[in-house]
């Protein structure tokens, strides 16, 4: 054979790398193209977050203040009948509204101020002095100059809006230094209220905790165990098939129809817990246990075969090849099924509403079986307010529904990281 | 090749008049997946105190029949049983029997090394915990120590216990999960291609170390390299398409097989 | 224990109802547990919409039934009916107050007025019978601006949008004798043509958002909305109300009578809990307490009765005088 | 006596019959000549006993909490003190249970003054009742733990037994899926079943015309007025259509990227962040798309000469939407594409093909069932998606193939129809709980489907 | 054993003196992953004209090897070439080689047979279409059917081209690869174990196949099988630990190798 004549092989290769060498210029921009379109993809969704989380800031932050009004007030000259002993005790706040307080705090902005601006203080203004007082009873012997939160009419002259007399009011007020926005902590202790000045969100922030706890403490299990049921053990029947199908569709069913049977089911059963954290967890906790148990499974089937070999192969029995061998493996995946299906359960609002948790509650619940709001629920209902101000108490408990989500991702994150660097 | 059958050269013929009782007895053994039969009526009898080598071209049903001395087939919904294994004369397959039970008799190393993603120690120490075999802390210690030791593997390891038993390498998984295996104190020892994924050394090691537990266990290792084999059995069975084709002492096997099978296989005209 | 339903107590007043009357029932809430402090425990107010408050309210007595309904109309026969047959024999209905509602612009937009005959003609499905076709203002009625018609309103399943089919579209459609003669012959086509608003986009129904709707206003001059008073009041600086018939959307004009657009709110008290839910009557007070002119719920929007209302309201308050089936339809 | 003493009780009698059968396994296990082997470890031998005493107590437990009451409520009325109390109603109800309140040490004092003498003799029947709870508690759990114990020997088989009981529970808890699924049927089963005596279900199902008025005199409900293909349409075509449009490509091409292209480092932090997306209320995307996203469409539209452009466009509500459900299929694609073995990718690249040609034509095909699956999960977070529509999309039933055209979808209404002003035994309002009914046959079949063809595809597969 | 080398018996040397100038030709390639040195200073010249074996025990690098033939050891992150691999003169490793284009030239069939989750058809078309190599639909067709023709697999699958590739045995699929690896007509075909999941028959049928294309392309096959590589090739290479020990013709490989080592993995005393 004689290899220095090219064979008929050789002369179509010339021809085909020719052809190939044309089409490679095409090819490799393509190939860019491609590339900068998966970039643009993610850039693009991280610019539409970081537009979303800019604004909702720019607009929350305003919401975490609030328009206070320095009045100077003669604690001693009042004639308040309370002793510091009473504001020891449970109760103070009441006691204090009793022995005139409102009226003290009303003529001492009167006397500094004038009349038109006493009206102008908040409607709970004296509930926030009174807080002040049971904080440093020393106040009450003495002459201080307290800040407290004014009505929302004049809050929103402040911002600009709103009546002209008034808007020059606050404008003097200002140049006095006595009046302007001061960061307002009360806002995450305080609970619902009608007057945005008032509002705080830890009503519904510890509702939200409440029933995250319930969701957790009931879908994680269930969730769980049923995958590991399905993924482990379930004989491959109709039965199972049903049990699948079944938990495939509930991922899939519109969340506003859990709420529909929360309605008809949970409170059917229990129709004194309208509002109550409970119900909303056993609500929510029916719409999370299937996506935990979908992530579950995934998990779980990612559990390579030869650990369950080598296990049962020294005589480990299913039950201990499950819970000693393939569950602590899964559980990092699991755990991501479960941040996923929390944040949607933390984030929701429509079932909600079918079962009550749209109520009014001026005080924070005391467990679970006290009515109660949720944060995403307290959002929609600052948000259809009438008054302005929770315009901006709105994009606050925005903020704080954020945060508690970071929050809650993070601790699964750290989490998950642990049990990966214990094995 | 390589022959070291010490004392047994001169012994009956290997698997079928052999002196003293089977450890397992195999009688007429089929395996169905599904509707295909992977093993037909295989019969055989293991003997304590050989090591016996399953060799065959690839599907020919070596891991299958392995699989069924101790019931690791049951994980494969699909798979089927018939005919009788005894170990210790009592059928293995009966419906009293306790599978659990009888895998910790009879221990099982496989092709790839897969040892738990925990401790080097509580890689050792899980079989004699869930089996009870360790009253105290010190006398599982004690266990652990002297399984690491009998699997050559003990002065690797002795100073980080703790480590993951997924940090060592190839070879050392491989004795670790033989160390595992040994730890529950099994009668029977089977092993799935130990060392098909391990290097010349490693490889070496292992083939040492099986010399090395022989007589006190029950050991068979299915290999596909007839060297192996030759090395480090004493009682070699030839399949071949679910077949047992040829059981016999490993010398007579490999220098004067009976069948022509086993002959062209032995000469490398398939495989 | 927890398990048995039947008797346990519960010492918060819970109040169930129509999103109109929420906030004003909000603030009653606030008022009162701001007097009663040390002895009652504040209510607890849920927006249900009133048709969901009527189902809660009318599903028995006990504790697990609310002890209050708000309502942004009048309760209906078969709601009382249902009621009756559930044992909820004993309601008190009182009205306190009225919602007005409003047509307003942005600040920005033309300047004009309509009248209900305009409103009916600019947003009925069927205007008289017939498709509607108008597209701008003008088309309607040369006078009106050249701008297309554009209204934000309430979702059919609202309290305003029926106050807005029963106060001003029927008032309008009225006008036209054919179709009023038609209310003898045919009252279901009379109902559809008068009260059936157009889905081709020039009416847009908004949610229960009302806050939406005075910010779509702000960034779109030529559209108008049609929301509660509250809304109008609250957004003064930004929006403007458009007069109808001639009437300005005023406080005054619209407790008169004279704005055509206002309509009565109620609370429902089951009687029958006065005495097992502790500071019920006293909170049914509040409301009585509050309603007046240039009290806490003029302040926040309601428009007050007329005096002689309020009057026979407050007799009822004090005989806890029990509804009577016959006046309900 | 509150009910957590009973649990603790019964729990308390179950550590004990743990304690006692283990230290009797330890026993067998010691005792003897050298060693006895065990049949199953000492701790399976406490738990079987624990079992025993426990699953039998916390059941009359639960039996009694319910009897209970009612005992103590016999015994107060049979007090002479009983004999004033209000006939029956909420008043005499109220006043009982606050006298058990009282009693019981849940409040205070009692609000009505017909209670105060009650206290003492409920607390009287309530300690008597509590007393016999606690004894045939313990009897029981004792009895039950006593018999499991006598059966302990060396060779019993404690640990197949316990993990009987473990299958029990893994069983009772795949269960719950069901449970729930017949629970949202005979939730929504019988208010349909009403409004389809109300309304034709062909009239319902096929009618085109959608505009219930809740407040309308029901007798003059009209199956014409509840046609719901508007809404059935309104849904697919924002939450099916346009969301998905924006979602597909920028999720896949995003998972493509963070899977194929972009370091590890880089993959770590920006798919939690983009997962932040979706965890937005979705009241914020409904103000983000009712006040920037809605008027710019308009305004492009207007500019395009598309005169009926309203500022309430499913294009609106279908982009945000879009954009918020991303992270759903970049997720699922995510994960799937990396599962795609990488003996695919290096056949491919073997051959020659570039990246993006190996992730166009072998990869995301491989991946197909993952990623059909997280959009599947997608479309029904789409579906499901009420704020967005409501603030966004108006809410008016058209149908309409018209992307700047207002719309409504199935969920909206249901909210809407619940919440609203009619009443219960209106068909607009009953109308909800049948669009409910719809949605959720529809997802069964869907998912049924899918079930069917990942099966078939499985079967070719391997 | 057998042996199946017609013609070239009697040519020279293999690998070191053969007339014509070599396809491949590596100069002293070392591979690195990470720290570790896979490969050490291996040159080898390989021949259009031999099929050639590379054999060794487990972990030798005969993989890592023939993935520096065509640069498919770039999908690994950590690994790095060093020296210089010249196909028909030209370095592959500078800087301006075109990975694509080099792939297309020297084609790939993996251990594990990997067909794409596509139809029969559209596992072969795959090449052409994205290399463009087929002008029409025409075209295509004859392309498919000439490569399946080739890897014999055209009469069993040509009334089912449309199902998919993946619904094939083992033997079939791995066979549908190499018609794969054929269809862009590459001039070198790497094979990496290629019959290692296959049952014989199958394994017999890949072999057969290799013969028929010797000649046309250049192959080199990496098998673990002493007895496959004295089947299929006419040049061997013996790795062991990263080295090239020995490499020359395939029948002097085996009856009468150079090197001690050889010799020893050879007659089976390790591997
Ligand atoms: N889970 C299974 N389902 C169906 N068939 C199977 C299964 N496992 C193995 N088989 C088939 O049974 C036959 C015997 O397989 P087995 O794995 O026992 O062969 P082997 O001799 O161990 O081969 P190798 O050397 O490749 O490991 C083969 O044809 C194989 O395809
Ligand atoms: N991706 C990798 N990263 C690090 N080390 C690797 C990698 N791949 C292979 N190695 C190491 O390089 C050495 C050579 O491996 P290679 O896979 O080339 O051997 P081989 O001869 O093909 O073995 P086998 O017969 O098992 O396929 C081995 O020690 C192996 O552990
Ligand atoms: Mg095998
Ligand atoms: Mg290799
Ligand atoms: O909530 P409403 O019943 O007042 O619309």
């Amino acid at each position: 054979m004689n290899t220095s004549i090219p064979s008929d092989a050789d002369i179509s290769r010339k021809a085909r790398d020719i052809r190939l060498a044309a089409r490679l210029e095409q090819r490799y921009a393509a190939e860019r193209r491609f590339k900068y379109l998966a970039m643009g993809s993610v850039i693009f969704s991280a610019l539409v977050l970081a537009f979303l989380l800019v604004t909702m800031t720019a607009n929350g932050l305003a919401g975490f203040t609030r328009a206070e009004l320095k009045v100077p007030v003669d604690f001693a000259g009042a004639g308040l009948t309370v002793t510091a002993d009473r504001l020891a005790q449970p109760g103070a706040e009441n006691a204090l509204a009793a022995a005139g307080l409102p009226d003290v705090l009303q003529f001492a902005a009167a006397e500094a101020y004038g009349p038109d601006v006493a009206a102008q203080l908040g409607s709970g203004a004296w509930r926030d002095l009174a807080r002040q007082l049971v904080a440093d009873p020393s106040l009450l012997s003495r002459e201080a100059t307290v800040s407290v939160p004014v009505s929302e009419d004049l809050a929103s002259a402040f911002r600009g809006d709103g009546d002209r007399a008034l808007q020059a009011t606050a404008r003097r007020l200002q140049e006095q230094g006595v009046f302007g926005r001061a960061f307002d902590w009360g806002f995450m202790e305080r609970a619902d209220a009608t007057d945005p000045q008032e509002a705080g969100i830890w009503g519904a922030l510890k509702g939200s905790l409440l029933t995250m706890l319930v969701t957790l403490l009931l879908a994680f299990p269930i969730g769980v165990l049923s995958a590991v049921y399905l993924e482990e053990y379930a004989p491959k029947n109709k039965w199972t098939d049903i049990i699948e199908v079944s938990i495939n569709n509930l991922a899939a069913v519109p969340s506003i129809i859990f709420g529909l049977l929360g309605l008809a089911v949970f409170l059917a059963i229990f129709p004194n817990l309208r509002s109550a954290p409970l119900i909303g967890g056993m609500t929510l906790a029916l719409m999370t246990m299937p996506v935990i148990v979908i992530s579950g499974r995934n998990a779980i089937k990612s559990v390579p075969p030869s650990i369950r070999d080598g296990a049962l192969a020294i005589g480990a029995s299913p039950v201990q090849v499950v819970f000693h061998h393939v569950l602590p493996l899964a559980l990092p995946g699991i755990l991501t099924g479960t941040i996923i299906g929390m944040a949607r359960a933390l984030g929701e609002t429509a079932p909600l509403l079918m079962i009550g948790m749209r109520a009014f509650v001026a005080s924070p619940p005391d467990g679970f079986t006290s009515p109660s709001s949720v944060l995403p629920v307290q959002i929609f209902l600052w948000s259809d307010e009438i008054d302005r101000g929770f315009v901006e108490r709105t994009s606050a408990a925005i903020i704080v529904l954020l945060l508690f989500l970071l929050v809650m991702n993070g601790v699964a994150i750290y989490l998950r990281n642990r049990f990966e660097r214990r094995w | 090749m390589k022959m070291n059958n010490p004392d047994l050269e001169s012994s009956v013929a290997a698997g079928f008049t052999d002196a003293g009782p089977a450890k397992i007895s195999a009688n007429k053994v089929s395996v169905y997946y599904g509707e295909k039969k992977a093993i037909d009526e295989v019969s055989i009898d293991i003997h304590t105190r050989y090591v016996t080598a399953f060799i065959g071209p690839s599907g020919c049903g070596k891991s299958t029949f392995l699989r069924t001395l101790n019931r690791m087939n049951d994980t494969i919904p699909s798979a089927r049983v018939d005919g009788e294994i005894l170990l210790d004369g009592q059928d293995i397959y009966r419906s009293k029997m306790d599978v659990v039970q009888l895998r910790a008799r009879v221990g099982m190393v496989f092709q790839k090394p897969n040892p738990f993603p925990k401790s080097i120690y509580d890689n050792i120490a899980y079989g004699p915990k869930i089996h009870g075999i360790a009253q105290s802390k010190s006398e599982l210690d004690e266990i652990v120590e002297q399984s690491l030791r009998r699997a050559g593997l003990w002065e690797e390891v002795k100073d980080r216990l703790t480590d993951s038993g997924t940090a060592l390498s190839g070879g050392q998984q491989q004795r670790l999960c033989i160390a595992r295996a040994i730890a529950v104190d099994p009668e029977v020892i089977l092993m799935d291609e130990p060392c098909s994924a391990l290097d010349p050394i490693a490889t070496a090691r292992i083939e040492e170390l099986i010399d090395e537990l022989r007589g006190r266990y029950a050991i068979v290792i299915v290999t596909h390299s007839m060297q192996q084999a030759a090395r480090v059995s004493q009682r070699t069975a030839f399949f071949h398409l679910g077949n047992l084709v040829e059981y016999g002492r490993t010398s007579d096997i490999f220098t004067n097989p009976r069948k022509e099978r086993t002959k062209d296989y032995i000469t490398g005209r398939y495989g | 224990g927890c398990g048995g339903q039947q008797s346990t107590s519960r010492d918060q007043i819970k109040a169930v109802g129509s999103s109109t009357v929420y906030p004003f029932a909000k603030a009653a809430a606030e008022e009162f547990s701001r007097a009663f402090a040390n002895q009652y425990k504040s209510p607890i107010v849920e927006s249900t919409g009133t048709g969901g408050g009527m189902k809660l309210f009318c599903a028995g007595v006990g504790t697990q039934h609310p002890d209050i309904a708000n309502a942004s109309r009048r309760m209906k026969a078969s709601e009382f009916e249902t009621c009756q047959q559930n044992g909820v024999t004993e309601i008190v209905e009182i009205e306190v107050g009225k919602d007005g509602i409003a047509i307003a612009e942005s600040k920005e937009g033309p300047t004009f007025g309509l009248t209900v005959k305009q409103v009916y003609e600019a947003l009925a499905k069927e205007p008289y019978g017939k498709p509607n076709t108008a597209k701008n203002w003008s088309d309607i009625d040369p006078s009106l601006p050249n701008e297309p018609i554009l209204v934000y309103g309430p979702p059919s399943t609202s309290g305003t949008r029926d106050a807005l089919a029963e106060l001003i579209l029927t008032e309008g459609c009225k006008t036209d004798a054919a179709t009023k003669a038609l209310k003898e012959t045919d009252e279901d086509r009379y109902e559809q043509i008068c009260t059936e608003v157009r889905t081709d986009g020039a009416y847009v129904e908004q949610g229960e958002n009302d806050n939406l709707i005075v910010q779509k206003l702000a960034s779109n001059p030529a559209a108008i909305g049609v929301f509660g008073y509250s809304f109008l009041e609250e957004n003064a600086d930004k929006l403007r109300g458009l007069a109808v018939n001639g009437v300005e959307p005023t406080y005054d004009n619209i407790t008169s009578n004279a704005y055509p657009g206002a309509r009565s709110l109620y609370i429902y008290v089951k009687k029958q809990h006065l005495d097992a839910i502790p500071g019920l009557r006293e909170y049914i007070s509040t409301w009585v307490e509050n309603w007046g002119k240039g009290g806490l719920f003029a302040s926040k929007g309601m428009i007050t009765s007329t005096d002689a209302v309020q009057a026979a309201n407050s007799a009822a308050v004090k005989n806890m005088t029990v509804l009577d089936a016959s006046v309900l339809k | 006596m509150s009910p957590a003493i009973f649990v603790l009780l019964a729990i308390g009698l179950g550590l004990v019959g743990w304690l006692a059968a283990r230290s009797r396994a330890w026993a067998f296990a010691s005792s003897g000549e050298g060693r006895t082997r065990l049949h199953s470890l000492p701790s399976y031998h406490g738990w079987y006993v624990a079992l025993w005493a426990f699953v039998p107590a916390i059941v009359f437990v639960a039996i009694w909490n319910v009897v209970s009451p009612q005992l103590v409520m016999q015994s107060l009325l049979a007090d002479p003190a009983a004999a004033q109390l209000p006939d029956f109603g909420i008043n005499r109800d109220t006043v009982l249970s606050e006298a058990l309140a009282v009693a019981r040490g849940s409040a205070q004092a009692v609000f009505n003054p017909l209670a105060a003498p009650l206290v003492e003799p409920a607390a009287a029947a309530m300690h008597r009742y509590g007393i016999i709870g606690i004894v045939v508690t313990l009897l029981i759990g004792f009895t039950g733990g006593v018999l499991a114990f006598l059966r302990l020997k060396p060779d019993f088989t404690a640990r197949t037994r316990v993990e009987r009981a473990v299958m029990l529970i893994l069983l009772l808890a795949s269960l719950v899926a069901i449970l729930t699924t017949f629970g949202i049927v005979a939730s929504l089963l019988f208010e349909t079943i009403r409004f389809f005596g109300m309304v034709n279900p062909i009239d319902f199902l096929f009618g085109t015309h959608w505009s219930p008025d809740p407040m309308r005199d029901p007798a003059y409900a009209n199956g014409a007025d509840y046609g719901a293909l508007p809404l059935f349409w309104g849904t697919i075509y924002i939450g099916a259509i346009i969301a998905m449009i924006v979602a597909i490509p920028l999720g896949l091409m995003s998972a493509i990227f963070l899977t194929q292209y972009a370091n590890p480092t880089f993959r770590k932090w920006m798919k939690p962040i983009l997962e932040i997306l979706a965890g937005v209320p979705t009241v914020v995307y409904g103000y983000f798309a009712a006040l920037t996203v809605a008027p710019f469409i308009r305004d492009v539209a207007k500019s395009l000469g598309i005169a009926s452009a309203s500022s309430e466009s499913a294009i609106a509500a279908g982009l945000v939407m879009g954009v918020m459900i991303i992270p759903f299929v970049s997720s699922m694609a995510d994960d799937s594409i990396a599962a795609v073995p990488s003996a695919m990718r290096d056949g491919s690249l073997a051959m020659g093909a570039t990246k993006s040609e190996t992730i166009r034509k072998v990869l995301v095909p491989a991946a197909l069932p993952g990623i059909v699956a997280g959009v599947m999960l997608a479309v029904s977070r789409a579906i499901g998606e009420t704020m967005i529509v409501v603030m966004a999309a108006g809410a008016a039933a058209n149908l309409t193939a018209n992307p700047f055209a207002s719309m409504t979808t199935v969920t909206y209404q249901i909210v809407a129809m619940l919440t609203g002003e009619g009443s219960f035994d209106h068909p607009a309002t009953l109308s909800a709980f049948a669009l409910g009914m719809v949605l959720f046959v529809v997802t069964l079949g869907l998912n049924f489907i899918a079930l069917r063809v990942v099966k078939r595809y499985r079967e070719a597969y391997e």
